[in-house]
């Protein structure tokens, strides 16, 4: 099965799929960090601009730091995210798992450079493109990958309707499938979710189903009631 | 430290001996036992009576110990050495960065003729366990031995084993953070009750060494071979168990407090030790006592405890450690400004 | 268990671990926050692990799974990160890291240093006994624009820079020799090549225009301005030299690891020393803009200076951190 | 179209990440869209290049305006693949007539420069709608988020762009240094139809640009679509329901809920549930069933029909580039100061020192000169402290080092001798009772035995510290005390301090009271082992530390 997630088993013997970002995403983040990075030059320089050859100075190194330095920060104290990729919604981490540390954080931004060549992240674009887990030369040689970030989720919607237990134990997948039924039947149309409750009409309540009672929807529901626990 | 103790031996004949719960051994008993085994053990690892007395008493504190040298200093004798003199069983492990967890801990095996998993159990299933170059193994792996190292038991395919008791694990760390080691989280440092250094013997000690292998020994192995079992593993726990029941004063556990609290505050310390290294204090401090044959703890005990069970739990400043000054160091300082109980 | 029972069973572990991650995760948090956050960790941290798995062996609902997912995560996320402070380390990489470091990788370093100096100078020597040869490699224009910077009897070395001149230099030079340090470093990723084309031509560069000043009589006031920082600067050209060797050489020969993993270490070492060529470039751009600038200093003091922070250079790199951990 | 033969993982994703998938598909079947791609593209450019050598600009319109149908094969081989059917690639490259015949004229017309044509792509030529049907269905996969394929499209476009650029970089650099040096590249580069020869290796030069993207802009198009539809009609649950029946009807399992089970009163009906069902769907359902599975090629007879007039070209397309703000491009691209930064800065050089410094001058000029002042004062101050950072450093080091010039260790233990009136008891010599072992006897006889012992041992210790210049620190613990003391005073007192320190400890620590007459002779002996005699022997104080 082709996927963009990547398995990482962490100390504790659990495992994570992380979903790694494309190019695309990444170049949005990019694209944002480098306004706000323009941004924050713009500001040194209205801010040092009156104070002569100190504040030229002062703007020179300013803009050395915010060219070199802004995603190395952001990336160390943030964890894994600079502005842009929390925009986005995306972050780094090491290949292992494990959070960023200053050597590379330090080395995948250095190496913007060869990913810049020849002309602006020629390579690094190819690199992604062409790479398992979508990695440029920083990457690569910083060991470490871009995940989508996996967001805390909220409780789910509520159903107002009574559980029911089914008789078959069900495999995660298919406890999954149900549910996500139950939660996304709003946003499909009506002939769609029966005829998705459809396949699963002959192991449900005939009787009702016949009655008009109750549809294998609606039993559906019940039942992804009953398995998200709130029965 | 075996001139300050010159006063606990020739008394304790006189004294009425504390008795463990549960087990038929006296103070007396114990004393003359663990006596035997540590010179049993001295015969092979010579030089190294005070690695012995702290290994011997993290043995009887039922924990872990963690060891730091160079190698080739006799830290495999050493745990062969005391395996073999209470008859345990002893295995190694050699930690290496393609070593898997279930190489520790073993695995469910599939068997064709009974058509049944068997499980296999792994090295850890043993009473004396060296972990050699722990740092040397992905994190994962190490995971699984500080698992052991704290429940004693092993889950396979959902099942729970214990194992062996008495159950020492002994890690050996590289002293170097070369290229390819994982560092044990500072979190998980815990889980070892003391820290020693091994270092190389003293010059007269070593004469002696390589005198009574010259002189018609040849190596280690012969060494081992003249060792004998002294006594068996329901004794060393019996020893433990007399060991978790010798007296300690208030006044003690509130000087063991007052010391890993000093490290929380001591300039030059980032990061002290945990509330719960005083209670490992405590323990070590116990243990040593009834290897020193003492039926009672006194403050030279947990002195003498302090800088092994502390060494792994606090962690430096860089000032500190640029002077040169080592972990060792400022732990001599803590002790010799936190006031000692006297009244 | 059921799944509810099991939810409320251990609701109350999750949310604290999942507070003592949101202190974790704050930008910025202070001391006593850390050993909050630090004590009892591993267990909460291995608990909620156990629940992840548990979870996921009794087929509880995706929802509770993907909450413990997510929590395991970001408590891995703490749990492994490096909490040596900054500081601390900057220190220790300054007083035995660094040294070591480039006594370790001292094939490379000589690698750099040859590559740099060699040809400077045999280029040198050749413009010396040729000088009409300086502008088979130097721009002409460039040429000028450097007599007359160093031109004896110009009145603007004469003066005495203003302190806001040297700062708007000090960032200049921050800014444009660190710059490329990073891209000769980063150059070295194509199997070495950009590496070398740094180093000789930067070598020659230096060796043709040292040997014109020469021709043409301007040393005193061109040594004078350049002795004090080039020890510093040139060691840090070097660095970056060998660091960007080190990086293509992982690609050309990456030994017995693969070439992914070899150009990792390989990264993680040239680290080490594009740090140390950012502290002396750093060095460097001081000692330019407040030291060689003051021209009410003899020279012979300035070349007293210079000298001294060559001695300081060797003696640091072969002195320092002997014997201490890295 | 048999879900259950998917090759990717099908879940509805969040945003960015549907995109992702397509990077993937790509990732896994690079070889075979490739071929296809340059199978089909490169007879048409050279034939065209032939064709209109004299009019390199409208090669390049025509091969510019053509793109949709070269990307038709591309998507009909991923689409096939994704529901594991493998086409060869024989085949992709012999459909393409037939698959550019599908809605022809709107694609190289207006659709042309929609900025969702990666997305609309499969919905026309995979759905084979008509007309209205179509419009509405592109309405409906729009409504989820067009906004990810507006922005792929403008991503891809500028991607095309950065490797126009790059390829002509590369070759730049990869030119020996005289020939690059005597030429005047960019004006090369740049040289419009004048020379047609360049101009053609200008578009070759694109045509390579697009080569590398199109494959990339098809397929994350397609997982566009994809993932609409998996949100839409919950393609994956589907697939999961389908398993979970089979599995039901091959184990013969019980019927998933109670037959029997209590009649719910619940009126509600999924209707009620649902917020917002999406009406516009619905009429299309029964053409999606055929869709993608039937390749639709027979839809194209309802291709010309109704197409929607109002929709306008607009020049917003970045597509557009034509030579002239090509130039323009390039001169501002070279103007800008990051393209100088990387071709200059290749040397260590300080040109910058005369002539920056001179231009930053002048333009100071129009600082007003309170400003200046104070910056000059605060650069002034700042330089100062740098300045001190620096002689603390030096200082620091000397001080540090010194022992490397002297030979001499660092003495760090200077600071722990420490006078030794702290005490963890109350130790001053002064509330001691003059006759403290009469004291003490007094107390035996009370009963306060362990009172009575602490004094005795607070004597002792105060007698040594009055008399000797011994260091007892706060720390040292009675054993400590005892090895540091017993060699003062003569053979008697060191006797006496041991046995004292002896009971001392078991009393203290282990609670056990010694003999009374021990206890009485401890308190007979102590002036016979202090107060009596012994002038102190000073000679003898070689001991401490």
């Amino acid at each position: 099965m082709l996927d963009t997630t990547r398995e990482v088993e962490v100390p504790e013997g659990i495992t994570l799929s992380l979903p790694v970002a494309s190019l695309v995403s990444r170049s949005l983040a990019f694209l944002i960090d480098q306004v706000i990075s323009w941004l924050l030059i713009f500001v040194a320089i209205q801010i040092f601009q009156f104070l002569g050859r100190f504040g030229d100075g002062m703007i020179l190194i300013s803009i050395f730091v915010i060219q070199w330095f802004y995603p190395v920060l952001f990336e160390v104290f943030y964890n894994g995210q600079t502005l842009g990729k929390k925009v986005v919604g995306v972050m780094v981490i090491n290949d292992d798992g494990t959070p960023i540390d200053w050597s590379s954080s330090i080395v995948r931004n250095l190496l913007r450079v060869a990913d810049f060549l020849p002309f602006f992240y020629a390579f690094g674009f190819i690199s992604m493109m062409f790479s398992r887990d979508f990695k440029r030369l920083g990457d690569f040689a910083a060991g470490t990958l871009v995940v989508h970030k996996m967001e805390q989720i909220e409780k789910d919607q509520k159903i107002a309707l009574d559980g029911l237990a089914p008789k078959v134990p069900l495999t995660l997948e298919e406890q999954s499938a149900i549910i996500g039924f139950a939660e996304r039947t709003s946003r499909m149309s009506n002939s769609r979710v029966n005829e998705l409750a459809g396949y699963l009409g002959p192991w449900l309540d005939q009787e009702k189903i016949k009655q008009g009672a109750e549809s294998s929807a609606v039993q559906l529901t019940r039942i992804a009631k009953w398995l998200r626990g709130h029965a | 430290m075996s001139d300050l103790t010159f006063d606990n031996n020739d008394e304790s004949n006189n004294v009425e001996t504390a008795k463990a719960e549960n087990t038929g051994m006296n103070l007396q008993q114990g004393t003359e036992l663990i006596k035997t085994l540590s010179e049993n053990i001295n015969k092979t690892l010579i030089g190294q009576s005070e690695i012995v007395e702290m290994a011997l008493t993290c043995l009887l504190a039922g924990g872990h110990l963690l060891i730091e040298g160079v190698p080739g200093l006799g830290k495999t004798l050493l745990v062969r050495s005391i395996a073999k003199s209470f008859a345990g069983e002893f295995s190694r492990i050699q930690f290496t960065p393609d070593l898997m967890p279930s190489d520790v801990t073993g695995h469910a095996m599939f068997d064709p003729k009974s058509e049944k998993f068997r499980i296999r159990k792994g090295p850890a299933f043993t009473n004396l366990l060296l972990a050699d170059e722990i740092n040397r193994a992905p994190a994962k792996t190490q995971s699984a031995l500080l698992e052991v190292m704290q429940e004693k038991k092993i889950t396979i395919e959902g099942k729970s084993q214990p194992v062996s008791s008495p159950f020492m694990v002994l890690a050996t760390q590289n002293p170097l953070e070369q290229e390819g080691t994982y560092p044990l989280p500072e979190a998980e440092l815990d889980r070892f009750l003391m820290n020693v250094l091994i270092d190389y013997p003293a010059i007269e000690d070593e004469v002696a060494l390589v005198k009574t292998i010259t002189t018609g020994e040849i190596d280690d192995s012969i060494l081992m071979r003249e060792l004998t079992a002294v006594t068996d593993p329901d004794s060393i726990i019996a020893l433990q168990n007399l060991a978790s029941s010798i007296m300690v004063d208030d006044a003690l556990f509130d000087y063991a407090v007052r010391i890993v609290a000093a490290t929380r505050e001591w300039s030059g310390v980032q990061m002290g030790a945990s509330p719960r290294a005083s209670i490992a204090l405590i323990r070590a401090a116990r243990a040593l006592a009834l290897v020193r044959g003492s039926e009672f703890v006194t403050p030279d005990e947990i002195k003498a405890v302090a800088l092994p069970v502390m060494r792994h739990r606090i962690v430096l400043s860089a000032e500190l450690e640029i002077e040169g000054i080592g972990v060792s160091q400022v732990i001599a300082d803590i002790l010799a400004q936190v006031a000692a109980p006297r009244d | 268990m059921r799944q509810e029972e099991f939810e409320q069973r251990y609701q109350p572990e999750w949310k604290a671990f999942q507070d003592s991650i949101e202190i974790a995760e704050k930008f910025s948090r202070r001391r006593g926050d850390n050993q909050k956050v630090l004590d009892g960790f591993a267990e909460h941290y291995r608990q909620v692990c156990y629940c992840l798995a548990l979870a996921r062996e009794r087929q509880y609902s995706p929802y509770l799974i993907q909450k413990l997912e997510t929590l395991v995560f970001r408590g891995h996320q703490i749990f492994y990160q490096k909490r040596l402070g900054i500081f601390k380390r900057i220190y220790q990489f300054i007083v035995f890291g660094l040294p070591n470091a480039v006594r370790e990788q001292a094939t490379f370093v000589w690698i750099a240093t040859a590559l740099f100096y060699l040809p400077g100078l045999i280029v040198f020597a050749i413009v010396l006994v040729f000088p009409e040869l300086v502008y088979a490699v130097v721009d002409p224009d460039m040429v000028s624009n450097i007599e007359s910077m160093y031109d004896p009897t110009a009145d603007r070395l004469g003066r005495e820079r203003q302190s806001d001149t040297d700062f708007m230099m000090f960032g200049h030079y921050i800014r444009n020799n660190i710059g490329i340090a990073f891209q000769s470093f980063a150059g070295g990723i194509i199997g070495t090549l950009g590496t070398q084309f740094f180093l000789i031509y930067n070598g020659v560069f230096f060796g043709a225009i040292d040997a014109h000043i020469i021709n043409i009589g301007y040393q005193e006031t061109f040594y004078g301005f350049v002795a004090g920082h080039s020890s510093y600067e040139l060691t840090g050209i070097v660095l970056s030299g060998a660091a960007g060797l080190q990086l293509g050489w992982a690609v050309i020969a990456p030994g017995q690891f693969s070439r992914k993993q070899a150009l990792i270490n390989a990264g993680k070492r040239g680290m080490v020393l594009m740090y140390g060529a950012i502290f002396l470039l750093l060095i460097a751009a001081f000692v330019e803009a407040f030291w060689s600038s003051i021209s009410s200093v003899p020279p012979t003091t300035k070349y007293w200076v210079g000298g001294a922070g060559w001695l300081i250079v060797i003696l640091y790199f072969t002195l320092l951190g002997r014997g201490r951990r890295v | 179209m048999d879900l259950e033969k998917m090759t990717a993982k099908v879940r509805p994703r969040k945003g960015w990440e549907a995109i992702d998938l397509g990077v993937a598909l790509v990732q896994q079947h690079a070889i075979s869209l490739y071929k296809i791609w340059f199978l089909i593209t490169l007879p048409f450019f050279v034939v065209v290049a032939i064709l209109l050598f004299d009019y390199a600009v409208w090669a390049y319109v025509a091969f510019w305006l053509l793109k949709p149908f070269w990307e038709r094969p591309l998507l009909h081989f991923l689409s096939r693949e994704l529901f594991g059917e493998r086409l060869s690639v024989k085949e992709c490259v012999k459909s393409f007539f037939q698959l550019a015949k599908i809605q022809w004229f709107p694609s190289i017309t207006w659709r042309r420069l929609s900025f969702t044509r990666s997305l609309d792509l499969p919905i026309i030529q995979l759905e084979g709608l008509s007309g209205g049907q179509r419009s509405q269905r592109l309405k409906v996969i729009h409504s989820i988020g067009s906004g990810s394929a507006v922005w792929l499209t403008i991503f891809f476009v500028f991607l095309e762009l950065v490797f126009y650029f790059a390829i002509l970089a590369l070759a730049f650099l990869l030119l020996p240094t005289q020939f690059s040096e005597s030429l005047d590249f960019w004006n090369w580069v740049a040289a419009d139809s004048e020379e047609p020869w360049a101009a053609m290796v200008l578009n070759f030069v694109y045509y390579c640009g697009v080569s590398i993207v199109a494959p990339f802009f098809t397929a994350c198009g397609f997982a566009l679509y994809i993932n609409q539809r998996t949100h839409l009609e919950a393609w994956d649950i589907e697939l999961s329901f389908k398993r979970l029946a089979k599995r039901l009807n091959e184990q013969g399992e019980p019927p998933l809920v109670r037959l029997a089970s209590i009649v719910c009163a619940v009126g509600l009906s999924v209707m009620l549930l649902m917020n917002q069902p999406v009406n516009a769907y619905e009429s299309t359902e029964q053409q999606n069933e055929l869709s993608s599975e039937q390749q639709v090629v027979q839809a194209e007879i309802d291709q010309d029909k109704s197409v929607p007039e109002d929709e306008t070209v607009d020049s917003y397309s970045i597509d557009n580039l034509d030579h002239a703000s090509a130039n323009r491009l390039i001169d501002e691209i070279m103007d800008s100061e990051d393209f100088n930064e990387t071709l200059e800065d290749f040397r260590f050089e300080r040109r910058f020192d005369s002539d920056e410094e001179k231009s930053l001058e002048n333009s100071s000029s129009q600082f007003s000169t309170w400003g200046l002042l104070f910056a000059k004062f605060i650069s002034f101050i700042v330089e100062f402290a740098l300045w001190v950072v620096v002689a603390v450093v030096i200082i620091f080091l000397i001080t540090r080092y010194r022992h490397l010039v002297t030979g001499l260790s660092p003495n760090l233990k200077n600071k722990k001798s420490r006078p030794k009136q702290l005490f963890g008891l109350d130790m001053s010599s002064e509330e001691l009772p003059d006759q403290p072992w009469q004291v003490a006897k007094s107390m035996i006889q009370a009963k306060q035995y362990r009172e009575a012992m602490s004094l005795l041992y607070r004597a002792s210790l105060i007698w040594y510290m009055d008399n000797t210049d011994v260091v007892i620190r706060e720390g040292d613990t009675e054993l400590e005390c005892l090895k540091k003391l017993k060699t003062f005073g003569n053979q008697f007192s060191g006797d006496y301090f041991s046995r004292l320190t002896q009971n001392w400890r078991r009393l203290a620590y282990a609670h056990q009271l010694p003999d009374s007459n021990v206890l009485t002779e401890l308190c007979d002996q102590w002036p016979d082992a202090y107060v009596k005699p012994m002038g102190l022997n000073q000679d003898e104080e070689q001991t401490n530390e």
